[in-house]
């Protein structure tokens, strides 16, 4: 295991965008939103609502280090630091240790509203696949939660399981996805989703010398109907979208999309004037938690702690 | 008087060995079901005591029940194995479901105890024949703790048996009375802790400590917000680190039905010279347990519109329901009660319980449930 | 060369032929003008089959099972049940397998899902009163239903207290069914069906009887294709027939003639619970060593009818026939079947308790002369999984290897072959100290 | 007589030598992915070492469960059969053996001859294996050897929850956020699995003398921890792991065979069956 996570197959790219249209320094509430997932780590800052700038970095094993290292990557060189922003909420794995956030609000409700601003009042299903858990959410057309489910108490077939695969096989995670479908046929999916033995399975597979790209298409394949019985059990409705590090990965949701009958709404800002803007489906908890910041702020519901 | 529930509940053990000593030709009976009608052991100075979990991982069960049999079942085989109930006379069970059938099974063959009764509790609990069977059980019951004892069970007995009892479910009822309040007198935790406790000391003692506790609650201040009120349903429950870790992230369970409480005490006997008849209608009238709750002319449930007058009459805003692994009865009906209560109105979310609840994850499904139910301060 | 002669059943296809007809009838029934109903394997369907008129029943347990043998459509029905309805996946697998054909409308012997005029169940284990209760709601909560307990206690407590409870629930049920259905319950055809309910269970035991000869005339695999009618439609006399006129006597001669299931009979094993259906091939593999599976509580007394003699015997329960009654009337014909199912369905015994269990099997184990035991941890029915460790020490106790493994009769995604595989060979070949029989094996019972 | 057993295990490969009863030679090797041929290359290795080759060898027995995918070998033995036969071999006092490997924890129990009686393997969950305990490690940012040492220096029992072995790097973490001493939660992981493995080894029933084999014995404070957990003495070879291999190597010498053809019977059943 150990020299197999030397080099880091599994990690998505880091990475870090600022909205250059914005001065942060004429907006009136500037509010942020930093989503400390199991395996990564998220932060967003709005300027009156405005997305201005946001990080996607690796959870270190200390969250509270990882929130501060994910907003200070944010912000950059843009001068803005934590005194400046009148409200911080925290989410995702790692709520409770974020230490610049006033409260916590939970990623199940940041995720529903950030995927609300990023999709559009349309969005009704919410899938968001984190490292160890996935949730499916049906949402109002304010990103409101109406009902949702998670996962049971084993994470076979979560984020953390493809990233061990792709340790396995070495193959960069981000490549898994086109890899899995060059292949003849479809070939019958990974029986274990439990992390561990679908890893046996795994080299059982290679040592037979079935093709690697077979043996991604069999694993995705799996997650993939995994998640899908999470959904039937809460019940898909279009909109349907997918957040998280997992809705990069199309060798899942192309097979969940064929499995489900239902397509997953197109990557794009629902608001066209952001369309020139970077979309990381990785944000949502992140950018969700900041909306809400903005709404307590503007509502008079939470004091203000800016400092400078 | 909640700190003496409490600590009794964790000293469950020293409690009913304190009061053998105490009370010399008694005998400690442990017993397996709610549905074993503890009237008849108190008529004969029996004390009863529930058996209940120990929370640990039932190691100590995997040779004898495979794990497909329910946590709570198999946990409590683990604490007989264990011996800790070595200070037991007897053990008995009321027919109920299959889980724990099988773990009073395995106790009587690995669990030396000296005496043993299974009281085939009917099924069929809505129609008169079953009333009529039950009371037949019950004759055939008292004479066998009769002669075990070595001594006749008479009217009197009988009648104190059942005043003890009714006494107790008066009481404990008296003390939910006081959840319906906006701000609850006392937390589910406390309210919950009172049940467990009663299910482990003697009901006479109980009943004065829940008088005194009665006598107290008028004038209580509870510092804290109680939040959103909850209802918890479910079979047993007594998993007290759970229920503090919800209310303590801005919920208060108002009410419950499980077998660990409400549905306990729920139903007072009525009085009627034929104690042993008026017993059994008791148990075959009282709020059922899903594994008998089929009525012979409808496929309704009994039990159904019983939660929903609770949760009305204790303005309950969302309900937990408790899905103990592998319990098939209550997983049978959990679908169908979740539809029926969001049906009404009433938002449910189901969360599956094993001995060990790993708090943190269930902590995360709650405070979205609850952030679910209070929406409105997020969104307006 | 082979150890003994081994041939077919020939009354294999005929059973074969009543179990298909019988869910063809099921579904055409109303285009005859027929009625239909659904109950259990153990709901005594001499009584709604007593009806006037035509009548056609719908077995759940064996309508499970007929599903569980389609991997396809048991994985696509389980998923229905816990996508769909919602129901948790470790409830019984036939259940789910049936609550599954019924959220998508579909019936697993073609066409939509056939609706029921009415439900006549019973409650034995914690999920008989629910199945039918969950299936008529997904269905749309329209079918008029009603369900009797029999849970009243085992074999040896019985008494005029138990019969007469089981009874006066019957006598409801009558009248529910006739006020249902607007049609009586006739009481010839009642009695009628009870004789033959006598003889379908008695001599399906008389049969299972038979199994203690060594080289053992049936293997349980076959066994399982046989019981299967008893537990379809007891109270039919092609059924009785069958059993009495047709399978009894070719098995009797079997034994006369030494003709065995397995052809190199040299290890006699018992089995505990339902095996796993996707997977029977595991009965092939064993007797690659001469192992042949010969017994099982469950094969057995699931419609068979038993009793301990005097003797402590396990021997066939006496048909009507043997005990010189005949049926008076309808009252009569009630506690009759009444009785019957509560002192013969040995079956029941294990639900009140480990010790029941492990009487049982071990006089089984002794009688049906079993050198070891394989027991299939089910996790797919808490009924026949009762007290499954309890049984495995008493075995061995008693000096019988035994062997568990895990899996689920109905729910393939709870088995896992390979493993089991292993299980089993390192029992055979290490415990059991067996080799592999020399190919030129003949074909097999 | 020489013969050689090979225990082809889900992680790693063992190769153990016998000259006429005595160890001529013994290695390991990660088996990695072509399990096969790390095996042969192990195999022939341990020739050279031995100064032999393939031909001196008059037989060569398999096992673990990778052990049938052995081409050369004569024969291939359950891996619970090989455990025992090695047991047996060192501590023929031994009634029960526990075997915690990287994917499996078993308990077997074996006669005073070495025959297997009764077994039980832990089913499904890869809680309670070496796996766990690694990714534990890596949770806690150490190696394997250094979580052994140190968790002998707790005395805290921390009760962990997760069944699972991703959720139990989430619970170890959340632990190390609480502040807890990297040592304390060593013993927690420990006592965790040793708590898994009894509830394994109880379905024997636990019979002394009672030997732990596999890789997991090597690890002190899981030994430690399971001693506590079953209240008995518990007996670890020198070289825990090489006891598949070295059993493989016993019933080579006993001429236990045929198992081979059985093998390959096993795999067309399983087809003409479906």
């Amino acid at each position: 295991m150990t020299e197999e996570t030397r080099k880091e197959y599994w990690r998505w790219p880091e990475g870090s965008w600022v909205n250059p249209g914005i001065d942060w320094q004429k907006g009136t509430i500037i509010t942020a939103g930093v989503d400390v997932g199991s395996v990564s780590s998220q932060a967003v800052v709005l300027v009156d609502s405005e997305l201005y700038v946001f990080s996607n970095t690796r959870t270190g094993s200390d969250s509270p280090d990882s929130a501060r290292k994910a907003l200070s990557i944010a912000v950059g060189e843009t001068g803005l630091t934590v005194d400046n922003i009148d409200y911080c909420i925290g989410t995702g794995y790692g709520r409770v240790n974020v230490p610049m956030a006033q409260r916590t609000i939970t990623e199940i409700a940041c995720h529903a509203r950030g995927a609300n601003f990023m999709y559009g009042p349309q969005v009704r299903t919410v899938m968001d696949m984190g490292g160890q858990d996935c949730k499916a959410i049906n949402c109002d057309d304010k990103g409101k939660v109406l009902n949702f489910m998670m996962n049971d108490k084993c994470a076979a077939g979560t984020g953390r399981g493809m990233e061990v695969f792709a340790d396995l096989i070495r193959v960069p995670v981000w490549e898994i996805g086109p890899r899995s479908f060059q292949i003849k046929k479809e070939p019958p999916m990974i029986s274990s989703t439990c992390v561990v033995f679908a890893k046996s399975e795994v080299v059982g597979l290679l040592e037979k010398g079935v093709p690697e790209n077979d043996i991604m298409a069999a694993y995705c394949a799996a997650m993939a109907h995994r998640i899908m019985e999470l959904l039937n059990r809460l019940g898909v409705h279009e909109k349907f979208v997918i957040t998280g590090g997992i809705a990069k990965n199309e060798g899942v949701v192309k097979r969940l999309e064929k499995e489900l009958g239902i397509k997953t709404a197109e990557k794009a800002w629902y608001n066209p004037a952001y369309k020139a803007y970077p979309f990381d489906t990785q944000i949502a908890g992140a950018l969700g938690a900041a909306l809400f910041a903005v709404a307590m702020v503007s509502k008079g519901k939470v004091q203000s702690v800016r400092k400078k | 008087m909640i700190e003496e529930f409490k600590q009794w509940y964790d000293d469950r053990h020293s409690y009913a060995k304190e009061w053998k000593k105490n009370n010399r030709n008694g005998k400690v009976v442990g017993y397996f079901c709610t549905y074993v009608p503890e009237e008849i052991l108190y008529a004969a100075n029996c004390l009863p005591v529930r058996i209940i979990g120990g929370h640990e991982p039932p190691a100590r069960a995997t040779p004898h029940m495979f794990d497909m049999w329910c946590p709570f079942s198999r946990d409590c085989l683990s604490q007989g194995l264990a011996g800790y109930y070595d200070y037991l006379d007897g053990i008995m069970i009321a027919q109920c479901c299959l889980h724990v059938r099988q773990a009073f099974g395995a106790w009587q063959l690995q669990v030396p105890t000296p005496w043993s009764y299974y009281l085939c509790m009917p099924n069929a609990v809505t129609t008169s024949h079953a009333k009529k069977f039950l009371s037949g059980e019950l004759a055939e019951f008292k004479k066998a703790v009769e002669e075990w004892v070595g001594k006749k069970i008479t009217d009197a007995d009988l009648d104190r048996g059942i005043d003890i009892m009714n006494t107790s479910r008066r009481l404990m009822k008296k003390v939910y009375e006081f959840r319906k309040e906006d701000n609850p007198l006392l937390t589910g935790t406390e309210a919950m802790t009172m049940v467990w406790a009663s299910q482990l000391m003697d009901k006479r003692e109980h009943n004065v400590l829940v008088a005194e506790l009665l006598r107290g609650l008028p004038n209580r201040e509870l510092d804290r917000e109680p939040g959103i009120r909850l209802m918890i349903v479910g079979s047993e429950n007594d998993d007290r680190p759970f229920m503090e870790m919800v209310e303590s992230i801005g919920a208060t369970f108002v009410i419950d039905d499980h077998c660990t409480g409400s549905r306990y005490f729920w139903d007072e006997i009525a009085t009627n010279p034929d104690r042993l008849q008026a017993i059994a209608d008791r148990y075959c009238d009282r709020v059922p347990c899903p594994t008998k709750d089929f009525q012979q002319e409808t496929w309704e449930r009994k039990r159904f519109p019983h939660i929903l007058t609770l949760a009305k009459e204790y303005r309950v805003q969302g309900v937990i329901l408790v899905q103990q692994k592998f319990c098939d009865p209550h997983e049978c009906d959990i679908p169908s009660l979740k539809r029926y209560l969001e049906g009404n109105g009433i938002p449910c979310y189901v969360l599956e319980f094993e001995v060990t609840v790993p708090v943190g994850q269930f902590r995360i499904r709650i405070e979205a449930f609850i952030e679910q139910l209070r929406a409105d301060e997020l969104f307006d | 060369m082979a150890k003994y002669k081994t041939e077919g059943l020939h009354c294999w296809q005929k059973a074969k032929e009543l179990t298909k007809k019988y869910y063809q009838d099921y579904k055409e029934s109303p285009a005859r003008g027929g009625l239909r109903w659904e109950g259990g394997a153990w709901s005594f369907d001499a009584i709604p089959q007593a009806l006037e008129g035509e009548v056609h029943g719908l077995s759940e347990e064996p309508y499970g099972a007929s599903i569980a043998h389609n991997p396809e459509l048991q994985v696509r029905y389980q998923e229905a049940a816990e996508g769909k309805w919602g129901c948790a996946r470790d409830l019984c697998s036939y259940m789910r397998a049936y609550w599954g054909s019924v959220a998508l409308n579909e019936y697993a012997y073609g066409g939509p899902w056939p609706h029921a005029d009415f439900i006549f169940q019973n409650q034995i284990c914690c999920c008989h009163s629910k199945w039918l209760q969950v299936a008529d709601e997904i269905d749309g909560g329209t079918t008029p239903y009603f369900c009797f307990d029999v849970g009243v206690g085992p074999y040896d407590k019985i008494g005029d207290r138990q019969i007469e409870y089981v009874v006066a629930q019957l006598y409801d049920g009558i009248a529910f069914i006739e006020r249902v259905t607007g049609r009586r319950i006739v009481e010839e055809k009642l009695i009628q069906n009870v004789y033959n309910t006598y003889r379908s269970n008695c001599y399906w035991a008389k049969t299972c009887e038979l199994n203690q000869a060594i080289p053992a005339p049936l293997d349980e695999k076959t066994m399982f294709s046989l019981y299967v009618l008893g537990t379809l439609e007891k109270s039919n006399r092609a059924v009785a027939d069958f059993y009495e006129k047709e399978l009894y006597p070719e098995v009797k001669d079997r034994v006369v003639n030494k003709i065995a299931a397995v052809a190199d009979e040299r290890c006699r094993v018992l089995g505990d619970s339902q095996p796993p259906w996707g997977f029977l091939r595991i009965y092939r593999y064993l007797e690659q060593y001469g192992i042949v599976s010969v017994a099982n509580l469950y094969t057995f007394s699931l419609i068979g009818w038993m009793k301990v003699d005097s003797n402590g015997l396990l021997v066939p329960y006496p048909t009507l026939e043997e005990q010189g009654i005949t049926i008076k009337d309808r009252d009569h014909a009630l506690r009759l079947l009444v009785e019957g199912e509560l002192k013969g369905k040995l079956m029941w015994a294990p639900f009140y308790g480990a010790n029941y269990k492990n009487d049982l099997v071990t006089k089984i184990a002794k009688q049906w002369r079993c050198d070891a035991a394989i027991i299939h941890l089910n996790r797919g029915c808490e009924g026949t999984a009762q007290h499954q460790m309890q049984l495995k020490i008493a075995l061995q106790k008693m000096g019988i290897p035994a062997m568990t493994f895990e899996g689920n009769m109905a729910d393939e995604r709870e088995f896992d072959e390979g493993r089991v595989l292993r299980l089993i060979e390192l029992f055979v070949t290490e415990t059991l100290g067996l080799k592999k029989v020399p190919k030129d094996r003949k074909g097999r019972g | 007589m020489i013969v050689a057993g090979i225990d082809v295990g889900g992680k790693n490969v063992h190769v153990v030598i016998l000259k006429d009863g005595a160890i001529a030679a013994q290695g390991a090797a990660a088996a990695g992915i072509q399990k096969a041929q790390a095996a042969e290359r192990l195999y022939d290795e341990m020739l050279r070492k031995a100064g032999l080759t393939q031909a001196d060898v008059g037989r060569v027995v398999a096992t673990g469960s990778a052990g049938k995918r052995v081409a050369f070998a004569d024969a291939c033995i359950a891996d619970a059969a090989a455990d025992a036969r090695g047991v047996n071999r060192l501590f023929p006092s031994t009634r029960t053996v526990i075997d915690v490997g990287a994917e499996e924890g078993r308990a077997i129990k074996i006669s005073p001859d070495g025959k297997v009686l009764d077994f039980a393997i832990n089913e499904k969950c890869a809680a309670g294996t070496g796996t766990f305990v690694e990714a534990m490690a890596i949770a806690l940012e150490i190696s394997v050897e250094e979580m052994s040492t140190i968790s002998l220096k707790s005395n805290k029992s921390i009760p962990m929850n997760a069944q699972c072995a991703v959720f139990g790097e989430s619970e170890v973490v959340s632990l190390i956020h609480q502040n807890t001493e990297k040592q304390d939660i060593a013993k927690a992981v420990h006592d965790a699995i040793a708590g898994r493995v009894a509830s394994v080894a109880r379905i024997v029933g636990m019979e002394k003398d009672i030997a732990v084999i596999g890789g997991m014995a090597k690890n002190e404070g899981f030994i430690d921890s399971l001693k506590k957990e079953i209240g008995m003495d518990i007996i670890v070879p020198v070289d825990p792991d090489f006891v598949g291999a070295l059993g493989a190597a016993e019933s080579a010498a006993k001429g236990v065979l045929e198992e081979k053809v059985a093998a390959k019977v096993v795999g067309q059943e399983i087809v003409e069956g479906g």
